[in-house]
Formats: structure tokens, sequence, C-alpha cells
């Protein structure tokens, strides 16, 4: 089913693709087979570069392995540490919407808890001078977290405590969370010196993930969202806790009736929901940038949502769908470079995934598959309710 | 006419509809450099200094037949990825947008010494060798429209805004625009109020976004609201919020344009705008490729300022009968100051 | 025989008043605190605040005296009033009346920090309110839209994707056929648009209503900004509709105030009214409105009276989709004339807060809207008289107080009993 | 109007809810309908009334075949249906649920809603038939008897001649009962045909001119009051020769383990529903709480179990004054069968394994503390349902796959397995057949012969007449007698619980005039 989710949000990417590029009409009344043979063309070629973009290209990588030389080995198998890195914070913002998921909550507030995240994780990388890796590192992961289990823990008690929906407290705290940004990044101390403009100071490099391999920027974030995924799995199918996570979720008055708590386990899951987003935020200003800006999210949080969608909430589908929506980020750089489709073209793709994979019956019809409907994830609030 | 001098080079104005053609038509035969441009999150249509930047990459080719591309960075981490992209495709020259990529740039520049970058609005301490920093003094350009409006003022109340507060790129304008307001005061006598910007303490009326024009138009109406009679609004489209205002309270009230002259480049408000700060983006990122072509070595900064014309303000167009003969001496003379060095901006941020 | 069981008596404790009582108590005794001590450091005894009620510029309108106050004496005034309700609040509260004291405190609170940023000074009250009203135009818009939705069952949190594709829709097209009200039909229709694809998504699959809003979103924002940079970036000329111009309906714009506020807009503002009006009177008034409303509480009762549960349904989803194309069109052909990527910065969410905070009503979520409306309008002035507030947590003010609200009064109003529910004939 | 039903065939997946039917209604008739749980009397009817499509089989209205593709076309033919579950609008007013899709409209637009005009038709509605009503009231604040005259009076505002009236006696007390029946008489006096759908075979008996019996699916017979007897009914039910009633000894109460003082609690709405109750329950005894839908029963319960915080009063169990919270309840060795086993019962989507530790899963040795130990769970699961008899062929099945009796008996078995001294158990046999029934009662009277308290809240006299050893009667929220059901007669029970105090319970007459015949479930 994912694959033909795929498969369809491509195609109508295409179709997307030709339309929006005017010269096509006119080509179409002058010469309607060459306008369309030209078009499929630009098609495959916008495909092409995004798919080579993201996995690199098999000849680079003969060529690479026939010459022996490590620099060109290395050099090769950028694409794939780009999609990596893409997909590293993606991993971490999907865990987070799908604990949420699995508890019943709709957290639309990956985004504003990445931010929050990054801005403690970088005060940690920079505050804390000294201190030798293997401490630095995981203390700033550690504030990272904090920041947004913070930003989590909110709507979470305002969820339990008054019954506000966790949808729009979450949306209305991104925008705080952007607006919050912008001002620590202006004050003094935090604001790198000699500078007028929003950047915080850098962070030392004991802070910083390290790298994979020397020469790719792919690092031990990575590595991270994959331990991230398996704690996240366990603790949602092994774990006591987790199983009051899933009760909650699936029936909130049966577990109550069962002695669960369900105040504490709605604020308990948005924290933890807003923890994992946090450490998304790490893992852009301690991975890659090592410093903080405003513009350290392109949407990760929202991307999170579709890949929990996709992935059924379940922590293994998420690093696939992580590395699908990585791959499509790669790859929509050199799309962009070679063929000059805008890269907003992935995120109308990606759109089109979650809305093929959240409606299986759509797909079903479309392809006239006929299965027996098996009940998914839906699991969340209805409406408004509490 | 405005008292800026035209710069010789580039062709007077033009929409950034101009860019498409060029790309599409080059005037001369394509040479192999390739000169390539990474845009910060704000995009290439951000009718600010993306777009205008872009329009620097694409007159370039129009003029010696460069070839040109750009990459949009969606977040901050494509930046590096970007820069990356173009030093994989063998990019002759690379020339980032905006303080943003002020790190990344710096990185690929120490990883690829033999990559030219130039990078908008920004310059590095120590310089960094294949580096040339594109920086503006825009506050010289904006303090002589600061004075120009308040000659033009009838309630000696004017305003300006911002996107977000991000320091230079923005506030240099709204420094300019007031300082000029208090030159003026100071040299006439006169009190006028700007409203939305103080300089000394660096706060005042923002957006919060560079997109929101609606915020933009909401901020303007506060300033008629509060008598104002000159707006100025500074990031990208934004600043039509000001026109928008105008036009619904059908004021007697005029805006001002940024970056180049909105006269042409946005019409529909023409009847509106009293003059354009002009920051010409365009004009010395153009210079940089050329000078990239012709293989002169790299500026550690590249400053445009009034005396070389990087800067300026437009020409009043509708509004030319309205500004005084006098103020138009003025204006040259304040110009020539500036220029000489006798009159700084920073010196009149503080009110009279 | 039973009988309803009614009338508390008096010795049940209602545990939530209590601590409701308290808190508020608490609350407006802060507030008191904050006024009294925050506000009056830097006010002089013989500074005023004057506050213009006449509009400026050329709009038309009668005189109207400006209100001229003593800036430290109204700011301790309102301190003194926050205290003394809050002491009565806790002492023995108001019962029932709690919303009417709080909503006293609240003005009395707004008003003393109206009179501090204007001390010395003089503010135009009446740009304030006119601001307010205009601001609150596409959240009222979203709110309608919601209550179409919703009242017939369905949640629809795709009011943002909507208002976002109307307002490119309104310029697109109306810069193309150089007719700004074929720009407001097309963006009425791409609202329909994507409501028939949230309508099909919800209804005939059965999906999450809150996901299936939620991708609409994510695609609209998407296909927007992709389109705008892939097509109008090159082509300016196609986003430079002519705005819809303010028609000043005589006499009612010469009420002093009132008409400022209501009668001296554009097409937008009439067109709104006539909404809020029309589906106030036909949800309650009206066959129509009965069955919508029948179908949002209890659609198989609906059912079986032989009401189409499923058709009500798409007709509600897609009338509301077309009301959020319309408020979409007011970015663009109503206010500010040309199109920019995510240029309604979340307005559809706080319309749907509005809906919410109104009550599943027209009218409620008008008045609510006039709330947010006034947090933005009241934020935008605190900036250009240069509070000593950052910019950055003035602009948080709106989300803020939709949080509070929110917060405040989701659990005490009174959903559709099926929104939400797929309904599955059986 | 004459009906007659043909051939009529109806299956779902995996069950055949109606096999060849063939049922004439004559007109004027009052046409009774029996079956078990399950034969297919609701899918019958809703077939009938548009709701659902026959597979086969046609419907002859006065000879002619008809179609009904949806309800609208059943009631513009004239048939009316009040359902099972009151399909009416709650914050609606009597009004207008009534004129709900046969709206009278004014105004030049011909859509402004004409209240009055529906008012007065349904006042003159009202008055001829005896159906009293304001209809001006919030249906929501309306008792459940009265709601059923609204649901009469909307189908009558139809001119409904033929009415489907499915189980309306379930929810009602026996006088309430006989006031139905009036109303029945009066309508059929009118030339309504009647299709009266119920368990209670008196009350077929007293009020049908024909009856018919499904089981399985399959019409077994018609009869007529004056051919049949209660017993040759069940027989025809069931399939076999009822005699169920359930075995228990004399209870040997102890302790008093539940100790309920002077307890007030509030509904959802603010509403006192339970108004400073008193009631003890005590070890090996059975206590059963009888009373009519909405006098306060399910608050009751749920304050006691934790799920609702009472306004005021002491609850004790076992001598201690427990935090009235869930968990601290159940620790106290307190099972509690809920009301509605899939909302609150048990999750659905989760196995049958996870379901059973519902409530132990955090102890030892379903878990350490931190992890849970699967090994475990699943075989104290794989006992219990070995014990349970429940019908799955793995313990991983989610329980949203079981049929209703096997979900009631995982609860069961979930909330027996451990050592308990109360039981609270509310409608335990709502919806269940009669074996199912049989085997939950065999359950509870062997709980309470190990001894523990058992409270018990039902709205079916029958099984609390079968299981009590003293009955409770709520009325408005207290309790306002306990009976003794050796010498207690349904008659007085309703009486009680219909708010009317008989003058002194005089001793019953002799116990062999009530026939426990527990097929009555649902
Ligand atoms: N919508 C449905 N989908 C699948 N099966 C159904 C559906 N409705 C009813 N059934 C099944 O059809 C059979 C007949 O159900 P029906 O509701 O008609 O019984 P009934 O005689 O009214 O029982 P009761 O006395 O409990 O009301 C049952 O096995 C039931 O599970
Ligand atoms: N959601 C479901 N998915 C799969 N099968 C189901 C589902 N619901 C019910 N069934 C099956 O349909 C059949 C009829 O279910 P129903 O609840 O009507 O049983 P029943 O005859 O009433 O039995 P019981 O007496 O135990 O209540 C059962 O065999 C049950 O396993
Ligand atoms: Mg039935
Ligand atoms: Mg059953």
């Amino acid at each position: 089913m994912p694959v033909l989710a795929i498969f369809s949000a491509l195609v109508i990417g295409a179709v997307v693709i030709v339309l929006s590029d005017l010269t096509f009409f006119e080509r179409l009344r002058a010469d309607p087979a060459l306008a369309l043979g030209s078009a499929l063309d630009e098609v495959f070629r916008a495909y092409g570069a995004l798919f080579t973009g993201a996995l690199g290209s098999p000849s680079t990588y003969v060529d690479a392995f026939t010459s022996g030389d490590t620099a060109r080995m290395t050099q090769a198998f950028v694409p794939l540490s780009e999609t990596m890195l893409s997909a590293t914070p993606l991993i971490f913002t999907g865990l987070a919407v799908a604990l949420g998921f699995q508890c019943g909550l709709f957290n639309i507030g990956a985004e504003g808890q990445l931010y929050v995240g990054a801005m403690f994780g970088t005060f940690a990388g920079f505050f804390f001078a000294g201190l030798p890796w293997f401490i630095h590192l995981p203390l700033a992961i550690g504030f990272g977290f904090l920041g947004g289990a913070l930003w989590g823990f909110i709507p979470g008690l305002l969820k339990a405590r008054t019954g506000a929906h966790e949808v729009i407290v979450t949306i209305m705290l991104n925008y705080t969370a952007y607006n919050l940004i912008s001002w620590i990044l202006k004050v003094p101390g935090y604001q790198r010196e000699g500078r007028s403009d929003p950047i915080s100071k850098v962070t030392l490099d004991t802070s910083w993930y390290p790298v994979l391999i020397d020469g790719l920027r792919a690092n031990w974030g990575f590595i991270l969202g994959l331990a991230a995924a398996v704690l996240v799995s366990w603790f949602l199918f092994r774990s006591t806790r987790g199983f009051e996570f899933r009760a909650v979720g699936f029936n909130p008055t049966a577990a109550r009736y069962a002695g669960m708590s369900i105040a504490s386990t709605t604020i308990m899951a948005m924290t933890l929901s807003g923890g994992l987003a946090g450490l998304a935020g790490t893992s852009v200003v301690l991975g890659v940038t090592h410093s903080l800006t405003f513009g350290v999210s392109g949407g990760f949080g929202f991307d999170g949502i579709a890949i929990a969608l996709m992935a059924g909430s379940k922590p293994r589908g998420i690093i696939l769908a992580s590395l699908l929506f990585g791959a499509l980020r790669a790859g929509a750089t050199p799309m962009q470079s070679i063929t000059g489709v805008p890269i907003d073209l992935v995120v109308v793709i990606q759109a089109l995934v979650i809305m093929f994979v959240a409606a299986p019956a759509l797909v079903r019809e479309i392809y006239r598959i006929r299965v027996p409907e098996t009940t998914g994830l839906e699991t969340f609030s209805q409406g408004w309710r509490a | 006419g405005g008292g800026t001098p035209a710069p010789s080079t580039a062709a007077p104005t033009g929409t950034p509809a101009a860019s498409e053609a060029a790309v599409a038509s080059p005037t001369v035969a394509p040479i192999a450099y390739k000169a390539c441009m990474v845009s910060d999150t704000g995009g290439i249509d951000d009718h600010a200094f993306n777009e205008n930047a872009w329009k620097g990459m694409t007159d370039a080719q129009a003029k010696t037949g460069v070839q040109v591309k750009f990459l949009e960075s969606n977040s901050e981490s494509d930046y590096a990825k970007n820069i990356n992209q173009f030093i994989s495709e063998k990019c002759d020259m690379i020339v980032t947008v905006g303080f943003l990529l002020g790190d990344a740039t710096k990185a690929a520049a120490a990883a690829n010494p033999n990559t030219r970058f130039a990078i908008v609005d920004y310059a590095y301490t120590p310089a960094i060798p294949n580096v040339e920093g594109l920086v503006y003094t825009t506050a010289e350009g904006a303090m002589l429209a600061g004075y120009a409006s308040a000659s033009w003022s009838k309630t000696h109340t004017m305003g300006t805004f911002g996107g977000i507060n991000i320091g230079g790129p923005v506030t240099d304008f709204m420094d300019g625009f007031v300082a000029g307001a208090h030159y003026y005061d100071k040299q006439k006598g006169t009190k006028t109020t700007v409203l939305g910007w103080d300089p000394v303490k660096k706060t005042g009326s923002f957006t919060g976004d560079f997109s929101s024009i609606d915020n933009g138009k909401t901020l303007s109406l506060g300033f008629l609201d509060e008598n104002a009679d000159v707006i100025m609004g500074v990031g990208g489209p934004i600043g039509q919020g000001a026109f928008a205002a105008i036009q619904e309270r059908s004021a007697t009230a005029v805006g001002l344009g940024v970056d180049v002259d909105w006269y042409i480049s946005v019409p529909q408000y023409k009847s509106l705008i009293l003059t354009s700060v002009l920051k010409k983006i365009d004009v010395s990122v153009e210079a940089a490729v050329e000078r990239g072509i012709a293989g002169t070595a790299p500026q550690a900064v590249f400053v445009s300022t009034l005396a070389n014309g990087g800067v300026g303000y437009a020409p009043f167009h509708d509004y030319d009968s309205q500004i005084t003969a006098d103020t138009k001496t003025e204006l040259d003379a304040l110009q020539q100051a500036i220029i000489a060095g006798t009159v700084k901006p920073s010196d009149y941020f503080a009110a009279p | 025989m039973t009988a309803a069981v009614k009338a508390a008596p008096a010795v049940i404790v209602d545990r939530k008043a209590i601590r409701r009582q308290r808190f508020l108590g608490v609350a407006y005794l802060l507030m008191a605190a904050v006024v009294a001590y925050f506000l009056t450091g830097d006010l002089q005894g013989s500074q005023t605040s004057t506050f213009l009620l006449k509009p400026a510029g050329n709009q038309g309108g009668l005189d109207v005296p400006s209100i001229v106050v003593p800036s430290l004496i109204v700011v301790y005034l309102a301190a003194a009033i926050c205290a003394a309700l809050g002491a009565i609040q806790l002492v023995r509260g108001f019962g029932a009346r709690w919303a009417i004291v709080l909503g006293v405190v609240v003005v009395a609170f707004v008003f003393a920090f109206l009179t501090w940023a204007a001390a010395g000074k003089s503010m135009s009250l009446i740009g304030i309110l006119q601001l307010t009203v205009q601001k609150s135009l596409p959240i009222t818009f979203g709110a309608l839209s919601g209550v179409l939705c919703e009242r017939a069952g369905v949640v629809n949190i795709a009011i943002e994707g909507m208002l976002l594709s109307g307002a490119f829709t309104g310029a697109v097209v109306g810069s193309a056929t150089g007719s700004n009200l074929i720009g407001l039909v097309a963006a009425a229709l791409v609202g329909a648009a994507l409501a028939g694809v949230l309508a099909v998504l919800a209804i005939r699959y059965r999906m999450n209503q809150i996901v299936a809003g939620t991708v609409i979103n994510i695609f609209a924002s998407g296909l927007t900004s992709f389109v705008a940079s892939r097509v109008l970036q090159s082509h300016r000329e196609l986003n430079e509709p002519t705005k819809f111009s303010s028609i000043p309906i005589p006499v009612l714009s010469d009420i002093p105030i009132l008409g400022p506020m209501f009668f001296s807009g554009n097409l937008f503002y009439y067109l709104l009214f006539a909404l809020i009006g029309l589906i106030h009177y036909g949800l309650f008034y009206t066959r129509w409105g009965l069955r919508v409303r029948a179908v949002g509480e209890h659609p198989r009762a609906a059912d079986t009276v032989g009401i189409n549960v499923i058709f009500t349904r798409y007709r509600n989803v897609i009338l509301g989709g077309v009301v959020a194309g319309i408020g979409g069109a007011y970015f663009t052909l109503g206010s500010t004339g040309s199109f920019v990527h995510d240029m309604t910065g979340g307005r559809g969410f706080i319309g749907l807060a509005a809906m919410i905070f109104g009550g599943w009503t027209p009218i409620g979520g008008f008045l609510a809207s006039l709330i947010f409306g006034f947090a933005d309008s009241l934020q935008a002035r605190l900036s250009i008289l240069n509070v000593s507030v950052p910019s950055e947590f003035l602009l948080m003010v709106p989300y803020l107080v939709t949080i509070i609200v929110v917060a405040g009064l989701v659990g005490r109003v009174r959903m559709p009993a099926a929104d939400g529910t797929p309904y599955d004939k059986g | 109007m004459r009906l007659e039903l043909r051939g009529i065939t109806k299956r779902f997946p995996g069950v055949i809810a109606n096999r060849d039917i063939n049922i004439t209604v004559e007109p004027g008739e009052i046409h009774a309908l029996l079956g078990e749980n399950g034969a297919g009397k609701t899918t019958l009817m809703n077939v009938l009334f548009g709701l659902y499509q026959p597979d086969e089989g046609e419907i002859l209205i006065d000879g002619e075949p008809v179609t009904f593709h949806d309800p609208g076309d059943a009631i513009a033919a004239g048939i009316g249906m009040v359902h099972q579950h009151f399909m009416l609008v709650p914050v609606f007013t009597v009004t207008e649920n009534v004129m709900l899709g046969v709206e009278s409209v004014r105004g030049p637009l011909g859509q402004q809603l004409d209240r009055p005009a529906a008012r007065k038709r349904i006042v003159e509605i009202s008055d001829a038939h005896n159906l009293h009503v304001d209809p001006d009231a919030l249906v929501e604040d309306l008792p459940v008897g009265v709601r059923q005259r609204v649901e009469i009076i909307k189908t009558l505002y139809r001119h409904s001649n033929l009415l489907v009236l499915d189980e309306p006696t379930a929810v009602l007390t026996p006088q309430e009962d006989e006031e139905l029946f009036e109303i029945m008489r009066s309508l059929q006096a009118s030339g309504t045909a009647i299709v009266f759908i119920t368990h209670k075979l008196n009350e077929a008996m007293e009020i049908a001119d024909r009856i018919t019996v499904l089981r399985a699916g399959q019409v077994v017979g018609t009869t007529t009051p004056t051919e049949a007897t209660l017993e040759s009914l069940a027989e025809m039910m069931v399939g076999r020769h009822v005699a169920l009633v359930v075995d228990k000894e004399p209870a040997t109460a102890g302790e008093v383990v539940l100790d309920i003082e002077d307890l007030v609690v509030q509904d959802d709405r603010g509403h006192v529903t339970v108004d400073g109750l008193d009631l003890q329950v005590r070890a090996g005894e059975i206590v059963a709480i009888a009373g009519v839908q909405g006098n306060g029963q399910t608050e009751l319960v749920e304050a006691v179990t934790g799920m609702r915080r009472p306004a005021a009063g002491r609850v004790r169990i076992g001598g201690q004054l427990v935090k009235l919270e869930p968990r601290a309840i159940l620790e106290a060795g307190v099972a509690h069968v809920p009301e509605d086993r899939l909302e609150e019962g048990c999750v659905p989507a989760f196995s049958i394994a996870e379901n059973l530790v519902l409530n132990t899963y955090y102890r030892e040795p379903f878990s350490n503390g931190l992890q849970l130990d699967r090994e475990a769970i699943q075989q104290a699961a794989t006992g219990l349902v070995r014990d349970f008899d429940v019908r799955t062929p793995s313990v991983f099945n989610p329980v949203a796959n079981l049929s209703g009796g096997n979900q009631q008996k995982v609860i069961v078995a979930r909330e027996f397995s451990r050592p308990i001294s109360l039981l609270i158990a509310a409608q335990p046999t709502r919806g269940l057949d009669v074996g199912s029934i049989e085997y939950i009662h065999r359950r509870i009277v062997a709980k309470r012969d190990e001894g523990a308290a058992v409270l018990i809240v039902s709205t079916e006299l029958d099984e609390v007449f079968a299981l009590a050893d003293r009955i409770a009667v709520m009325y408005q929220g207290k309790i306002v007698d306990i009976l003794d059901p050796e010498v207690a007669t349904p008659q007085q029970l309703g009486l009680l619980m219909g708010g009317s105090r008989p003058v002194g319970i005089v001793e019953a007459e002799a116990a062999g005039e009530r026939t426990h015949v527990v097929t009555s479930g649902g």
C-alpha cells in the first residue's frame, strides 16, 4: 500500500510539474505530440535528478570504486549521506507525533517544540565550556529534550486540566515559539557578539554530533534517531507505562475504569512527545548548523505528522518513512539545480503521500484492490472533545 | 529630479519579471564561466534581497553571457547542502544571499579555496581570501529619503516598520529614515515624530515575518490613525501594506519603496510612492560576478555607498513637483556632506 | 414515573466552581498588582491620556470629541477595581455572574494599559476599534465556515488551507481576468473544491477528520508556494488584482464610533454581515437549519425521518468551503492586493477557536473574532507607541489569547454531539 | 393498511439475520414479534423501514409490492417506527423533534419553520391519544417514558397507519407499561396496525392479537394468546424446554463490606442524581438495586467505583474510608463489571490477553515495574480463556472480534480472577442470550458463596429477582425501600420504582405466581 501511495503521489506531482509550466500550454497548442513528449521528458529529468540526488547514481559509484580513490569514494556517498542527514530530524519529529497518536493525542506542535528544543540545546552548546565531549554532548542533547518537553508539557497540562484541544493549543504554541526564538536571538549573551542579526553564539565543538565518516555530513544524530526509535518501540509495546499510553489512546474510558490516570498519561505523553521533537532541534543545531537562527526548522514538525501517519505510528515504519522524506528533501536540491523545478514540489508530493496513506480506501478504489478493511489506527480523539 | 547618480552599468530599472526573459534569451553568446546563487529561506521570489540579487545574476548573464543558476533553501540545514551541490557542479563562483548563510559560506570557502564566493549583506573579519563580502551603507540613502519625507510631511508625523527585527538588513533603512527626519528637524527647527522605530533603543514595530502584507497594512493603518502621512515598510512585500492602507483610508499620505524603485517594480501603487530607498544589491552582485569573470583578486569587502552609487534614493516621479527646488538643493548638499563624511546618520539617531 | 431532578440543594459544593473562584480571585489580584505597580512607575501626576474618537485622515463622519483622562488616576482606579473585584471573588464569589465580572476586570485591565501607553500622548481609540473589526474579518469568515461544517457534524480544521487557497486564487484569477469579482467567485469555488476533498475523505473514506484537514492544510500551503515560486515570480502581472474599494454606507457610516467600525468598509464587510445574519437565521429559523443541526447532533435520528445525512454533510462542508474561500479572498482582494506565500498566518486556526468560543453560533463566532481582532489590533498599536515590550512578545498576544480562550472555555461549551464522528449507515 | 412481508432474507457478513421470513399484519391488528437476542427482529423491522435493503423477498402494502430506498419512502407509505434506541435529538424541543423531516414552513420563501402550527398539531394528537407532553420541553430534560411518547407522536404526526414498536417496554416501569398499552389500544381502535417487539412473554399475551416468534433469523410460528401459553412461547423462542431459574442457597451474610453513607452525586449537567443515599452490602450476600433508568443508579456505581467524584458523603470498603479513585478501589479488593462493556469494560483494539490484565498489568508477575512480562501475561490469559470458556482461536485476537457474550466473559474473567471482597456489576447481562446469562449468573452466585459482597444494578426485574438476596429500590437518588425477593412481587417493586409507595408493604402473595423466564434479556 505505501508503495502505491507514493506512486500515486509522484504521478500527480508530475501533472503538477507539467501544468505549472506555462509554456507547456503554448507548446501544446503548437504541437501537442512534441509538447507532451517534452513534458514527459521534463518530468523524467526532474524525477531522475531527484532519485540520483537522493541515492547517488550507479555510474558515480562504479567510477569511484574502480578509481580506488578514497576521496572519490566518499564523494559518491554524498547523496546517501545527505538523505540520512535530512532524515535525522524527521525521525525524531515522526516519533514525537507517533507517540502522541499512540496515546490518542494529535501533536501538531512538533514544529514549535523543535524550536524550543533547539533553543535550549544551543544554549547548552555554547554556555558550558571546558567539558569533554562525552559530557558536553549528552548534556546539550538533554537540554534540547528538556526544551521540547517543556513546550509539549504545556498543551498536555492544558488538555488534562481544562480540556483544551491539543490541536489548537499546539498550533498556537508553534507561532509563540517562533516569536520566542526571534526574541532570544537578540538577547545579549545569547546573540553572537558583534552581530546585529539574530544568530546565536557558535556552539562549542565538544557539543557537536561527531560525523559518521570524514568528508560526509551525516552524523551520530542519525544513530541517535535509530536508537530513539528502538527505545520508543520498547516503551510503547514492552513497557508498563507504554501499555497505559496505548490503552488511554485506544479507549480512555476503559483505561480510567482500569485505574489508569488519563490526566497524567496525557501530560506525560505530550511531554515525551515534545522532548522527542526537541531532539530534532538538537539534530539540526548540534549536527549541522552549530548555531541557531530562526530558520532552524524547514517544516520538520509538519513532515513528522506525515511520517507518523505513513508509518501507522510504528517506530520501524517511521525510520523508513523518514528516509523516504529525507531522500525527497535531499534529492530536491539537485532537482531544482538541474531542472529548475522548485523544491516546493516536494511539499506537494509529501502532502499527497499522506493523503493516500491516510485514506487507504481511496488507494484501493483507484487501483481496484479488494481487501477487507483492517482497522487502522483511528484512535485519536474526535472533534473537540477533551 | 532625484539626486541619485544613475549607475552607468545596469539598466536604469528593471522589473523582476525581467529575470526570466533574461534566462530565456541571453543577449550575448554564452561563456564557460558558471555563477551560482544560493538564496536564504526567503526564496528568490521574496520581493527583496534574494530576488534582487538574482536580478544581478541575470543582468550579468545578459551582459556577459555567464551561465547562472540558483538554489532555494528550505531550512537552515540546506545552506551547506546547497553550496555543496554547486561545488559538485563545479560552479566557478558562488553567490550566497544574506547573513544567514554567513557560517555556511565561511565553511565552504575554507574547504574550497579555489572557488570564488560572494556573500550579500555580510562581511568577514578577518577577511577570507576567496570571499567577497558585499555590504551596503543603506542608512545613507535612507537618510536622504527620510529628509525628503520630512520635508513633504504635512503632519510632521511619519511611520516605519520592519518584517523581523533582524538588524542591519532591515533596520539600516529605518535608522536612516529616522536620522533624515531628525536632521531635517535640526535644520528647520521643526519637530517631526517618527513612529515605529527608535534607533537608539532599537525597538519598534514589526510584522513578525516577511510575508504578511496584511500585518504590514495593520501597522500602517495604525500610523495613519496616529496622523502619520509618510510610511516606509521594510522587508520585501510587507511594505506594500503601507500603500494598501493609504488606499483604503484614501488618506493624503505617501509611502516609500525599499531596495529598488517601486515606482517601476510595484506600479499599481505608483501614485502613492514618494520615493524609494535604493540598495542596489543587483548592481553589486553583477559587479562581483564580472570581477569573477575578469579574474581580479577578490576584495575582502565591497561596500556599496552613496559615493559609489550603490545606495541612494529613487526619483520622486509623480511627486517631483511637490518637492521644492530648495529641498532638492538641500538634499544634494546633504548627499555631499554624507559622502564627505561630515554628516553621519548615526549622529542623528536621537531626536535633536 | 420519574421527573428530571433539578436544582441542587444548597449543601452541594461545586468543586469546580470553587477552584475557579479561587483561581479567578488570585488572577484579579495579580492583575491589580501589575497595573498598580508596573503601569504607574513612569507616570507623572499631571499627565493625561487622550483617546481620539474622530477617524484620522479624510474619512467622513461626524465630529466626535476626544476623551481626555488623567493617566495616573485612571490607572489607579483600574487597579482598585481589579483588586476589589478580586477580593470579593476570593471571599464569596460571584456565582453565575462570574463571566460578567471577568469581562469587567479584563476591560479595566486593558483600559489601564492603554491609558499608560498613551500617557502624555494621544492615541486614536477609534483607529484601534476600526482595526479590531478589520482584523476580525478573516477570522469570522473562518469561524462561519467552521460553524457550517461542524453543525453538520464534520470537523473542518482545513479552514487555514482554504483561506490560503482563496487568497491565492482571488489574486491570480482577479489579476488574470482583470475583474476582482470573478476573482472572488473563483476563490469561493476553490474553497468549495478543497472542501469537497475534505468531504470525500471524511465522509466517504471515513478518514479521521482532523488528519484529513491537516493534510489539506499542508497541501494548500505546499501547492500555493510551489505555484507562486514557479509562476507568480516571473509573471508579476498575475499577482496584481484590483482591490475592492471601500463603500461607506450613507448615513450609517456617519454614526459616531460604530459608523467607522462597521459601515465604512468594502464589499467583504457587508458580505460578512450578510452571511452572519443569513447563517444565523438559516440555522435557527428554517427547515434547512433544523435538518442540518439534527444531522450534527444525531445523524441516525435524522436518517430515520428521511433526511439524507450524507448529502447534508457534503452540502454543508462545501458551503463552508465557499465561505472560507471568500474569507481567503479578503486577504488579497479586500486587504492587501497581492499574494504572498503563507500570508494567512494561522488566522484559520484562530477562526476555529473563535467558533468554539462562540459556541458554534455565527453571532457568537463573530463576537469571539472581535476579541481576537482586538488582541491583534492592540498589539500593533502598542508597538507603534513604542511601549517597552519587545515586538516579539507583542506578536505572541493573539496566539496566547487563543490558548487562554480555548483552555478556559472548551470544557464549558457544548459542541454538536456528532461533531467529528463519521456516519455509518449500517 | 395490510402489510405483507414475503420471503425476506437479509445477510450480514457471516450472519444471516433474516431467512425467508413471511409475515402479514392486518389493519388494526397488534402483532407481537418475539425472539431471543439476535433472532433478527430489529433487522427485519429495519428492512421494513427502509434502513436496510433486503437481499431477497419483497414488501407488499395492501397487496402492492413496494420498495423503500430509505426511511423517507417508508414514512411516505404510512409506516412509523419507534426504534429500540430512541431517535430523538436531545437538544431539540419536542416540537422540533416531531416536525423534523416533515416541517411546517411559512414565509415568502417557504423555508421558515412554522413552530406554532406544528405545536398545534402535536397538542391535537396528544389530546386524542392521551399522550401528554409539553411541546416546548427539551427532549434531554424528559424522562424515558415521556420520550417514548414523543416517539409515538412523531409517527402519528406523519400519519402512520402501521406502527412498529421495537422493545418499547424494556425501559419502562410496569406502570408505564400499562399506560403504553392504553395508548396502543387507543391507536388500535382508530385503525392503526401495530407491530410490537418484546422479550416479555406476558406482555405479548396481554396485548397482542397474534404473536410471531423468530429464532435464528427464521419464523418458528405464528400463534395467538388464546392458543399459546407462556411455556409454549418460551419453548418456541429457545427451541427447547426452558426451566431456567438460578439455583442458589440462602445467603449467609457476614461483615459489612460496602458501607455507603449520605452519598450525594451530581451528573454531568450538575443535577443531583444521587441524593443522600445510604446502603450497606455484607459479605456473602447479593444486593440488587432496582430502579428505572435515570434515577441515579449509573452515578451511584460511578461514584462507588471512583469514576465520578461525589459531592458529599462517605464510602467505606471493608471498614476503611477509601480514596474514591479507581486504582485505590481496585486495590481495596473491588471488582467491577461496568455497564457498557465496549466503552468501559475493555479496549476493543487490544488483544484478549492485554484486556485480561487491563487493571493488573502493573503488578507482579505481569510487570517488574518497568517492563511487561509478556510470557506471564500470555500464560495467565490462556488459563483464564480456558476457565471461563471464552470462544476464541487465540488470546492474541483483538476483543473487538469477539461476540458480545464472549466479550462479557473476558471482562468477567478479568474481574473474577483476582481475590476480591466486593463485586459491583452493572447490567451484567445486558444484551446477552440465555446461555450467557445463565453462565454469568452462576458465576456471580459462586462469588457470593466464596464470601464476596455483591452489588448488582439491573433494570431487568427478572434478573433482580433471580439473583438478589435483598432488593434495594432506588427512586430519585434515594433508596426508597429494601425488599425481600422471597416475599415481594414484581407489582410492588414496580410501584416503588415508579415512585408510588404502597400503603404498607403487605405480605406477598404466593411466590409461585412469578415466572422466572430468564430468556428476557436486552
Ligand atoms: N449492522 C449489522 N452488521 C452485522 N451484523 C448485524 C448487524 N445488525 C445486526 N446484525 C446481526 O444480525 C443478527 C440479528 O440482529 P437483530 O438486531 O435483528 O436482533 P434482535 O432480534 O433485534 O435482538 P435483540 O433482542 O437483542 O434486539 C445478530 O446476529 C446481529 O449480530
Ligand atoms: N467487528 C467484528 N469483526 C469480526 N467479527 C465480528 C465483529 N463483530 C462481531 N463479529 C462476529 O459476528 C458474529 C455475531 O456477533 P454478535 O455480537 O451478534 O454475536 P451474538 O450472536 O450476539 O453472540 P453473543 O450471544 O455472544 O452475544 C460473531 O460470531 C462475532 O464473532
Ligand atoms: Mg433488537
Ligand atoms: Mg449479541
